[in-house]
């Protein structure tokens, strides 16, 4: 590799991430020279504004043709900007979350969380990105190393500690078992970039090996699948949810989930499209009775969980824990549907969950307190927020005219629509929907008819307010209008393109 | 005849020969030892104007050490009811041990040398990393509030300037293109390193002392305050070990900064006819009576001045060495 | 050129990480539960090492991932041991089960 | 085609949404008036879009239809079209219904004078309700139903929640959970529809039915899938109606809402469940209903009967009409089941006459608890005396409830058995026996509450009904005994579409 | 196979380095006990405490600096994993290896200053 190859190579395929590097550097130096009394909510602006930035860098890309630099390893194809998009809008929607989180309790590392919140969203991206196990790994490692700081981020408090324990443990051992699934997917290939995995497991000498072929599939699956709180691995959730501050667990509920998606998606659909299992079998088909119970066990734990909640938070680990079981669904049917139904999902899911902990976060902090007995009155106190509440946990619970049932029906064409359809998941999946009815319009049962002990009205900080308004109407627009996110994902994703092999043409 | 052992099967043979030509060594090391000492007390004598022992073995008190030597060996020896009695008996074992097999790898001159590993520098850089442990865990064992104390010092100080040290022979490597011992020697050829690469030295030197934990930076047994630090409960030979160990890893790192810096065996201009045997002890006694100059001259730095000094002023110098050796050799070579 | 097998390593690799994942999903001590994870990363990396010299398709990059493993296993450890530091300034303990603020 | 009629009868509600929404909440009066003028205005647009229906056509009618969503992922895979339009029409049926709706809807909306608190949201959920329930009738594809569908269940569970009786909000999650159950599986059927036929508008999937057995297989569309999509509808259906084993979130719901909710619920929503039937059972499966007629028929006698005997042995005046409300539904189920021209008329009779007398019932038990704060039998008696005009509106609900003849109650009844008594006369026969319990628990309630002993010496009841209580009774009672006495009314209305429904099974 | 017989020498070599490195203390230990003497006495069994009686654990908890200390050396010794081979093959790598290496230990740089700010390296 010499200097001539690598300025040969167009680095503009990376400008959304490096400016998100920039300003994370920037961003640190500053907090570093700051005297120690200064206001650190300029830095929000700054990160913000990288945030838009790289939101348009994005935008600016869509027209480029798949394009590979670094030896293959970083990869720009649909697939990867139309995920940054969510990535990055669900980025931009918690930092207006943190602008206003309790000032008292994060004033001490203030400017560290804006700094690791964009590393965390930079490990997210290059997970997007990347089409080499090693680039995956480290993007992925950027994420959680960088969440599992923002888990603890609130020093004095021990909960907060403690869940960021909890968290980096069970990553930990997450992320080697992945590992270890990779390093058995290394060995049988030789390879680490995906593309020439993919090629390689087609070879017939690999045939003899397809034991250690899947057993190498589960260790990833169940590996990655940590990151998007699916079961087995869920345990954390509830926990590192309840410990961390909101904005944390919205990103962790969100943005770090949809990378986890994002990674399950380029790995497992890329990797094993074309590998035989046991008998020379399709993989994918083979481990299909798998996936399936681990995404209705996904569900099941979610929402049952769910069910015996007092604490919000906890809730809403659990109903996070659902909704992964959900979106894993369309990874059983397999088909070349799968990335749009995830896409979507997953932005609706941004819009809705985001708004949900936006006015959670309002709550708590007035109440300092995380019992569900907050929503109590809510809609006496301040109706317009009790009516934004409602719209974002009816998405959630899957009623029409909102995002989330536009994803779910999404999802069910998905699970019905290949022979013979998968009754018996859809079926687990709309009970399940119905179960989440009962907790979801629980807190729509306390803010509408009963009683609070306070009267008084909420105060609404401008820029809780703005992420209200945009996620309420990306919720009920993306309801009615699916087609707006449908068309653009549809009309510029090729599956092909998802799977061809740029070779080593820079 | 040992390049045609060297090159033959591995075997019981082999392993005989190398132990016998192994146990020499240690007999010289432990010579070595012996009249470093003395040599060390001796400089020390001069520069402080006294005359240093004088009684035993003659004027020059030849054989103090060696009576030192004996009277450890017959003095009783106590392991405290509360220390952690394996783990006592384990940890001058454990900082003994690495500190001789580094030797393995010293090419002392052109054909003296052990073992011609590959990665000959990390080897070094490895194993010596151990005898932290050793420290560590001695001062662990005692139960004493003492050594406890003089250990976590140690070890704090030692991985302290570990970073420095092994980062300022970055430059090093850089030039030799080579983690080989016997290639950073011969690389030496034309130019010592010293001259191309001052900072890394500077540091490499500061940083080598401060990992034998000499004075200045001998705080961790620092009498006044601590008692002796880590081995204050050992008594007898179990102590010796650590004194051993000690002067041990000053040999190892005297022979190290001849060879990274120094040229090892190789001669100066015009006096290639001197064998490169001499060359080589020449230089390692130079960096030696360094050391003991050091220690009569300097007073012991404060703690808080001695971890500062290693991150803020010998690691930003040596990350510094990096670019400034990289420059060189862009430049010059 | 070597006569240890592969599914040696392998093997050992295997028990390494057993052992590893048996420590962090038992042990009580926070700091056990820490070197039981890179217990399993250093089996991860013993697989790789071995899989790049003697596999089917022999390859540098598994080394290199190596690399990449340790570099980030060790950011791993700080940042565990930074937060269990501050989780003890909190609270003096390392014991995993006396965390139970959030038991329900 | 396209004029926009019946897109602004259904949307016509929102404006008052948008009104209420900038009335002060503790303005009372403005707040009811513009309920009710907000009532009066789907009504309006209801009869003008039933002035512009050609009552001859059998076809739907006053279509609008948009491109709406399209899935492409999935259209790439085949030849089949996965687009969704935003397609509503009606026809004589969804008509009916329609007019049914925005008339008790109104006449709701008067009722609602005695909801105290809250008024400005229970507006704003009455209107949301309001066109829910017209959605669903002018859908034209079942997406666009399943939306309307559950639209009409999120502000209902409010509405039933926030303003009722001691246990609403028990009855609300008993609502919320059942008809989730029933929606859930409805979903499900419609998905699995939509996927292997690729459309979801109701004539194309009228058409993609019609076509030959081995065309069908190649779309997987086997005998078994079509059988398992039908007993999906009508069970999800069923539980809406609700028919037998799947009733009680019903009885809650009469027991402790609102009147004026339960007026509409008991006299729209069940409808749907009848509507659904007779929409998505019988026009797009005809053949496969067939074979499930006599299931249904025998669900239909259990119904009636079910109802009936535990109609008499309740001492609550609501519970005894909730229970009848059972019964009744049970008369639709027969006429359902009798798969011939007099069994459907008198189902879909039966589906609009009975909306409009337990609206009325229920209106008038509401009247008679603002009265007593009770509505248990026992605390009334001798109403006759102190609330005349009361009592014989009651008696005369009564009276259409059993089947009085001149009324409207009469005439569903009689056809429903008759077409059944082609089909199935043991079944029938058995059923009949429904009809004289019928008699029984109606008359047992409405004779104890009007000419019934005086309990309590010192009983005070209010005034009889104010001139604003009675206008809505009479209107029911009006248009009951309309229909009673010219039952070409309706059967004008519906004869074109039911002889097109009457097609599909070849009949 | 000759490279390879060097190579297992060299690693002979090591291990009879390690070998004797512990056999000369257990030699030594082992022919101090048979020289020196045993006398037992309680006393001198204590732990030394300056000639007080030594009074609880000496087993306390450190001070949370050293952990910071190591946790500062776990770091920057794996950076020198990255060094080592990189300053090997530079001859081959050329400039650019050294602006990467530059942004490299510029990251590392400014964690250093991190700490430096955060007065994790002030000894007190």
């Amino acid at each position: 590799m010499d200097t001539d190859a690598l300025l040969s190579y167009n680095w503009s395929v990376m400008a959304p991430e490096f400016t998100i590097l920039g300003v994370a550097t920037l961003l640190s130096i500053i907090d570093l020279f700051m005297s120690k009394h200064t206001s650190r909510r300029p830095l929000l602006w700054l990160a913000l504004a990288g945030v838009a930035v790289a939101m348009a860098f994005v935008f600016m890309q869509l027209d480029q043709d798949v394009t590979s630099i670094l030896h293959d390893t970083y990869r720009l194809d649909f697939f990867s900007k139309a995920f940054k998009i969510v990535l990055l809008l669900g980025g931009f929607l918690v930092l207006l979350l943190a602008a206003d989180y309790r000032k008292e309790e994060l004033s001490e590392s203030r400017g560290e969380f804006y700094y690791l919140f964009l590393t965390a969203l930079l490990g997210a991206m290059i997970m997007a990105s990347s089409a080499d196990m090693i680039t995956l790994f480290v993007g992925l490692e950027l994420l959680s190393l960088s969440s599992y700081i923002l888990a603890g981020i609130r020093k004095k408090s021990r909960k907060s500690n403690e869940s960021a324990f909890k968290y980096l443990v069970s990553g930990g051992i997450a992320t080697a078992i992945t590992l270890f699934g990779l390093s058995y997917i290394f060995g049988l290939t030789g390879k680490t970039n995906l593309f020439d995995v993919v090629e390689t497991l087609q070879e017939p000498a690999l045939l003899e090996h397809s034991f250690l072929l899947v057993f190498a599939f589960f260790m990833t699956f169940i590996g990655l699948s940590f990151k998007i709180a699916a079961a087995p691995f869920h345990m954390w959730a509830p926990d590192v949810y309840e410990g961390a501050p909101i904005p944390v667990t919205a990103f962790l509920s969100v943005v770090s989930k949809t990378a986890g998606f994002v990674i399950l998606l380029r790995f497992i659909v890329l990797t094993f499209i074309a590998a035989a299992g046991i008998d020379r079998d399709p993989l994918l088909v083979q481990v299909q009775p798998y996936l399936m119970v681990l995404a209705a066990a996904t569900m099941i734990i979610g929402n049952l969980g769910a069910l015996r909640q007092r604490n919000v938070k906890r809730l809403f680990a659990y109903s996070s824990v659902a909704q992964a079981g959900y979106v894993l669904v369309p990874f059983v049917s397999n088909s070349t549907q799968v990335f749009e139904l995830i896409w979507f999902y997953l932005l609706a899911y941004v819009v809705m969950n985001i708004g949900a902990f936006a006015c959670l976060q309002t709550l708590t902090r007035d109440a300092r307190s995380n019992d569900i007995s907050i929503f109590r009155g809510l809609f006496s106190r301040s109706p317009w927020l009790a009516s934004a509440m409602t719209i974002f946990l009816l998405s959630l619970a899957g009623i029409p005219a909102t995002a989330g049932f536009a994803g779910k029906f999404g999802i069910f064409m998905g699970a019905l629509g290949p022979e013979p359809g998968h009754y018996v998941l859809a079926g687990t999946m709309m009970l399940m929907t119905l179960v989440s009815y009962v907790y979801y319009f629980n807190i729509i049962g306390l803010m509408f008819f009963r009683d609070g002990s306070s009267k008084r009205r909420l105060p609404l900080p401008p820029s809780l307010g703005a992420v209200l308004v945009f996620c309420a109407i990306a919720t009920i627009g993306l309801g009615i209008l699916p087609n707006i996110a449908l068309d653009f994902f549809f009309e510029s994703f090729d599956v092909n393109e998802f799977f061809m092999n740029t070779g080593h043409n820079h | 005849m040992m390049n045609d052992l060297l090159h033959s099967q591995p075997g019981w043979y082999n392993a005989a020969v190398f132990f016998t030509m192994a146990a020499v060594l240690l007999l010289v090391v432990l010579g070595f030892v012996t009249y470093a000492i003395l040599a060390e007390r001796k400089v020390l004598g001069f520069i402080q104007l006294r005359p240093g022992p004088n009684r035993v073995g003659g004027k020059l008190g030849l054989l103090q050490t060696v009576a030192d030597v004996f009277k450890l060996l017959i003095k009783e020896d106590t392991i405290p009811k509360l220390a952690d009695r394996p783990l006592f008996i384990l940890a001058p074992v454990l900082t003994f041990s690495p500190a001789f097999m580094v030797l393995a790898v010293m090419p002392f001159t052109e054909h003296v040398q052990f073992a011609d590993l590959g990665v000959g520098l990390l080897y070094y850089v490895g194993i010596s990393g151990i005898s932290t442990i050793g420290i560590l865990l001695g001062g662990w064992a005692s139960n004493n509030k003492y050594s406890l104390l003089g250990g976590m010092r140690a070890a704090a100080q030692m991985i302290s300037y570990e970073i420095p040290l092994v980062i300022s022979v970055v430059g090093v490597i850089l030039f030799a293109g080579s983690l080989n011992l016997n290639d950073i020697v011969e690389g030496q050829k034309n130019v010592a390193y010293i001259f191309l690469s001052p900072i890394g030295f500077f540091v490499f030197l500061i940083a080598s002392i401060a990992e034998l934990n000499r004075t200045p930076f001998d705080l961790p047994e620092a009498e006044s305050e601590l008692v002796a630090g880590y081995h204050v409960e050992y008594s007898g030979f179990r102590f010796a070990f650590f004194m051993l160990s000690e002067y041990v890893y000053l040999f190892a790192m005297a022979s190290l900064t001849t060879v990274l810096f120094l040229g090892g065996w190789n001669p100066l201009p015009f006096l290639e006819f001197i064998p490169g045997a001499i060359w080589f002890a020449v230089k390692f006694s130079i960096v030696v009576f360094f050391m003991i100059w050091i220690r009569g001259t300097l007073p012991r730095l404060r703690a808080d001045q001695l971890m500062e000094f290693a991150w803020k002023i010998l690691l930003p110098l040596a990350l510094l060495n990096i670019f400034t050796s990289a420059a060189v050799k862009e430049l010059f070579l | 050129m070597s006569n240890v097998p592969l599914s040696l390593y392998l093997m050992l690799a295997l028990i390494l990480f057993c052992i590893g994942l048996y420590g962090a999903l038992t042990k009580k001590n926070a700091v056990i539960v820490l070197i039981s994870i890179e217990l399993m990363l250093n089996a991860v990396n013993i697989n790789l090492v071995a899989f790049s010299k003697y596999s089917l398709h022999p390859g540098l990059s598994g080394q290199i991932f190596t690399l990449f493993t340790i570099a980030v296993a060790a950011a791993e450890a700080a940042v565990g041991l930074a937060i269990l530091i501050s989780l003890y300034r909190n609270r003096p303990t390392v014991r995993v089960d006396e965390m139970d603020t959030m038991k329900h | 085609m396209n004029t926009m009629l019946l897109t602004l009868l259904l949307f016509s509600p929102l404006l008052s949404v948008l009104i209420l929404l900038f009335v002060p909440s503790d303005d009372e009066k403005t707040l009811r008036m513009t309920g009710v003028l907000g009532a009066l205005l789907p009504l309006a647009a209801a009869l003008i879009a039933f002035s512009a229906f050609d009552r001859t056509e059998a076809g739907v009618q006053l279509e609008e239809v948009y491109q709406w969503i399209t899935y492409e992922v999935f259209q790439a895979n085949g030849e089949l079209n996965y687009s969704i339009q935003y397609h509503i029409g009606a026809d004589g049926l969804s008509m009916t219904m329609i007019l049914l709706t925005a008339f008790i809807a109104f006449l709701a909306s008067i009722a609602s004078f005695s909801v105290k608190s809250k008024l400005k949201s229970y507006y704003i959920l009455f209107f949301i309700l309001e066109l829910g329930m017209l959605g669903v009738f002018s859908a034209q594809n079942l997406f666009l139903f399943f939306v309307f569908f559950e639209l009409t269940l999120i502000p209902m569970f409010f509405l039933i929640g926030r303003y009722g009786y001691d246990n609403k909000e028990k009855a609300a999650w008993s609502f919320l959970i059942y008809n989730g159950i029933g929606s859930a599986i409805l979903l499900i059927a419609f998905v699995a529809l939509f996927m292997k036929s690729g459309s979801m508008a109701f004539d194309q999937l009228k058409a993609v039915f019609a076509l030959p057995d081995a065309d069908l297989y190649e779309m997987f569309l086997t005998e078994r899938f079509r059988t398992g999509i039908l007993i999906a509808i009508l069970v999800a259906f069923a539980v809406k109606l609700p028919v037998v084993p799947l009733h009680t979130w019903m009885l809650r719901v009469h027991a402790e809402a609102h009147p004026a909710i339960v007026m509409i619920h008991s006299g729209i929503l069940l409808k749907i469940g009848a509507y659904g039937m007779i929409r998505f059972g019988l026009g797009i499966f005809p053949e496969e209903f067939k074979s499930l007629a006599g299931a249904v028929a025998i669900l239909g006698v259990v119904n009636l009967l079910y109802g009936a005997f535990l109609a008499i042995t309740q001492s609550d005046l609501k519970k005894v009409l909730a229970y009848s409300s059972v019964s009744h539904m049970g008369i639709v189920l027969i006429g359902l089941a009798a798969l011939n021209e007099a069994g459907i008329q008198g189902a879909v009779f039966q589906t609009v006459s009975h909306g409009l007398i337990s609206a009325l019932l229920f209106f008038l038990v509401g009247v008679l608890y603002s009265r007593r704060g009770s509505s248990q039998l026992h605390d009334f008696g001798g109403l006759a005396a102190h609330m005349p005009v009361a009592s014989a509106l009651l008696l005369a609900g009564g009276l259409a409830s059993l089947g009085l003849p001149g009324m409207s109650g009469f005439i569903s009844e009689f056809m429903a058995f008759l077409g059944l008594f082609n089909v199935m006369p043991v079944v029938a026969a058995v059923g009949t026996i429904g009809l004289i319990l019928t008699a029984v628990y109606v008359l047992r309630a409405v004779l104890a509450v009007t000419f019934g002993k005086e309990r309590h010496e010192n009983t005070v009841y209010g005034p009889d009904m104010t001139a604003l209580e009675r206008f809505p009774a009479y209107m029911l009672l009006a248009a009951i005994i309309a229909i009673g006495v010219f039952p070409s009314l309706l059967s004008g209305l519906l004869g074109a579409t039911l002889e097109s429904i009457k097609l599909g099974w070849g009949g | 196979m000759e490279l390879y017989h060097l190579y297992q020498n060299n690693y002979l070599i090591v291990a009879v380095f390690l070998l004797l490195g512990i056999l000369l203390p257990a030699a030594a230990l082992t022919i101090g006990k048979i020289l020196r003497p045993y006398k037992p006495v309680k006393e001198k069994y204590t732990t030394y405490e300056s000639g007080i009686e030594p009074f609880q654990q000496s087993w306390v908890q450190f001070n949370v600096r050293y952990y910071l200390f190591a946790l500062l050396f776990v770091i920057f010794d794996v950076e020198t994993v990255f060094l080592y081979p990189w300053a090997v093959a530079y001859e081959e790598l050329g400039v650019f290896a050294l602006i990467e290496m530059g942004i490299f230990v510029l990251m590392l740089t400014l964690g250093l200053i991190y700490a430096w700010k955060k007065k994790v390296l002030k000894w007190n």
